[in-house]
């Protein structure tokens, strides 16, 4: 039965990724990246990797999102002069 | 049971390579690219796996009193993600250049301004 | 090429590729298998150079080279991001406006900023013996330096980060590393080989060797080159050329 | 499978299970919300998961999860602010269900772990898992607007 929290930590990281590609604007994804991180994380501790899901906290639950919206912030400003949107 | 987690790794694979392929905005396309990178650390810790096996971290675990995981693809996977941060930061500033020079980072735009 | 074409490649390519990771997968060994020969090995040849965490002694010591590799191109990485985001000639440098951040959320970030920065030293200075090491610490020592930004402004985290030195800091950790390979080689065995000092005891801080000194080199590469990157991102987002878009971006 | 796996078990589909739904759908200052709250939902499986294994070593996951999870959230507060002021989500109930569960937790853990260094950090985490949490919270939901106008005329 220890399957149930392996294949339940699966699904949880399949479902995420799917929504972090299906969810199209960059603000939004980064937030969906920082859940798939989580996820992630509880699968590799599952999984009896905790160095790893160590790295992928570390990295995902603020350097990732933080590099992302910064980008989004810079090239919607550029946008915004150029055309009006983007 | 026995190939779920090639198949979950495989489906994300995919699914990050199709969002790269349909995507309208350049900081979609390098989300998209961490998602198909995770792909890589699901698979290789699947691999490594072993049933009732825990970390072979030894700190607060005899050595020899119960059996372990595989440390070697763990090791591998480790370092990509903090390396793959610094990559998904390089394509980052990449796309910023794009933004710069072509005003757009829509990669349907970019084509066409090329040709 | 039309979009509409290029779905239909993408529909071919996709699905030939989802047949042969299904056809690969049916083929590998099955999941939570018993057979890790390159695992059992490993745990052997860690519990015999005395590192508790067999992870950190096949990065640093069994695999040290492949990880000189993963830590070059992180330099690379860092070095290619500082070469496209520099300041161009066409671009001015603005300074921006104090952001008004509210009490609790400043003394929130100024008490964790140390228990942040202590945080990150210990995962590295454990990565021997516990789960961490150098590239996770490294990670969260520079994040905790950022909580400068959230809990006051830019100009507050400027102060006391001279970006100059972190690129002194992240060239001297591959440095590090790089020499204590080739002390390995100078001291009469193989680049990068776990000869030079003793294992010491099992299980405590100064065990492993060489271990808790590459490790200590890449945890300090790490933590200059994330600080280096999120300066340079920063100078972009907030600093330069602040005053010609519009000061109101809001999304859709 | 023993009662600690089993709890993270339930707590990663209840608790967790939602999140992934609320992130990826609605307005943004619920996701916001749901990512704040997924931080804590997982710390806590992480808490439960090493006493599940029983490996002490673990518990540093949750230790640095703690620390970097509320900063996270505090980075969107920041940048994404100007999304989040028009319509500021409600978050009490939710943040007051975290302190519940992470007291609930925490208390449950150290009880089995006994006196000791583990304890003290087991303590340092939940506090700062709390704190971390409502802080994270208000600074969403625009609790501090008000204050900020008064403090700085």
């Amino acid at each position: 039965m220890a399957d149930v929290l392996t294949v339940l930590a699966l699904l949880l990281v399949a479902v995420a990724a799917t929504a972090a590609v299906a969810v199209r604007d960059p603000a939004r994804q980064a937030l969906v990246l920082a859940v798939l991180g989580l996820a992630l994380a509880v699968l590799f501790t599952v999984l009896q990797a905790p160095d790893v899901a160590l790295s992928q906290l570390a990295v995902g639950s603020a350097l990732t999102p933080l590099l992302i919206l910064l980008s989004v912030r810079k090239v919607r400003r550029r946008g915004q002069r150029e055309d009006g949107g983007r | 049971m026995s190939v779920l987690p090639y198949l979950v790794a495989g489906w994300i694979f995919l699914a990050g390579c199709y969002g790269i392929a349909t995507s309208r905005h350049l900081v979609h396309a390098v989300g998209c690219l961490a998602v198909c990178q995770s792909s890589t650390y699901v698979l290789l810790l699947a691999v490594g796996y072993r049933d009732g096996g825990t970390a072979p971290v030894h700190s607060d675990l005899a050595p020899g009193s119960r059996p372990v995981v595989d440390p070697v693809v763990q090791a591998l996977a480790l370092t990509d993600v903090v390396v793959g941060a610094t990559v998904t930061a390089l394509l980052l500033a990449l796309v910023m250049q794009v933004a710069k020079r072509h005003g757009t980072v829509d990669p349907d735009e970019l084509s066409e301004l090329r040709g | 090429m039309s979009r509409r074409l290029r779905m239909w490649v993408l529909a071919v390519g996709g699905l030939g590729v989802a047949a042969l990771l299904a056809a690969a997968a049916l083929r590998l060994p099955g999941f939570g298998g018993d057979d890790h020969p390159y695992g059992e090995r490993a745990v052997e040849a860690s519990l015999a150079r005395r590192t508790s965490n067999t992870i950190a002694s096949v990065n640093f010591d069994q695999r040290a080279f492949d990880t000189l590799g993963e830590e070059t191109i992180l330099f690379a990485a860092v070095l290619g991001t500082v070469v496209l985001l520099r300041q161009t000639r066409d671009e001015r440098q603005v300074r921006p406006a104090p952001e008004r951040v509210a009490a609790p959320v400043r003394r929130y970030a100024l008490v964790m900023l140390p228990v942040a920065l202590l945080t990150g030293l210990y995962v590295i200075a454990h990565g021997q013996l516990s789960p961490g090491g150098g590239f996770q610490g490294g990670v969260v020592v520079a994040t905790a330096l950022h909580l400068l930004y959230i809990g006051a402004d830019y100009r507050a985290l400027e102060r006391i980060r001279p970006v100059g030195l972190y690129e002194v800091g992240d060239a001297a950790g591959e440095a590090a590393y790089l020499i204590l390979g080739v002390a390995g080689l100078v001291g009469g065995s193989a680049f990068l080989a776990n000869t030079l000092l003793p294992y010491g005891t099992f299980n405590t801080l100064a065990s492993g060797g060489t271990v808790p000194l590459l490790n200590a080199a890449v945890g300090m590469e790490v933590a200059c080159a994330v600080v280096v990157l999120l300066a340079r991102f920063l100078d972009q987002a907030v600093e330069i050329e602040r005053s010609t878009g519009s000061g109101n971006d809001r999304g859709e | 499978m023993n009662g600690w796996l089993w709890t993270a078990t339930v707590l990663l589909a209840v608790g967790f299970g939602p999140v992934v739904w609320a992130v990826a759908t609605g307005p943004v200052g619920r996701r916001v919300v749901a990512q704040n709250f997924g931080t804590s939902a997982v710390c806590l499986v992480m808490l439960l998961l090493a006493q599940g294994y029983q490996r002490p070593s673990y518990t540093d996951l949750a230790l640095v999860l703690a620390v970097l999870g509320p900063v996270g959230t505090l980075v969107y507060a920041r940048l994404l602010a100007d999304d989040l002021s028009p319509h500021p989500p409600h978050t009490n109930l939710l943040t007051a269900a975290a302190a519940l569960a992470t007291t609930a937790v925490v208390v449950a853990v150290c009880a089995a772990t006994g006196p000791g260094r583990a304890m003290v950090k087991l303590l340092v985490t939940g506090a700062l898992l709390v704190a971390g949490n409502v802080i994270a919270s208000r600074a969403v939901s625009g609790g501090y607007r008000n204050a900020e106008a008064t403090s700085h005329g």
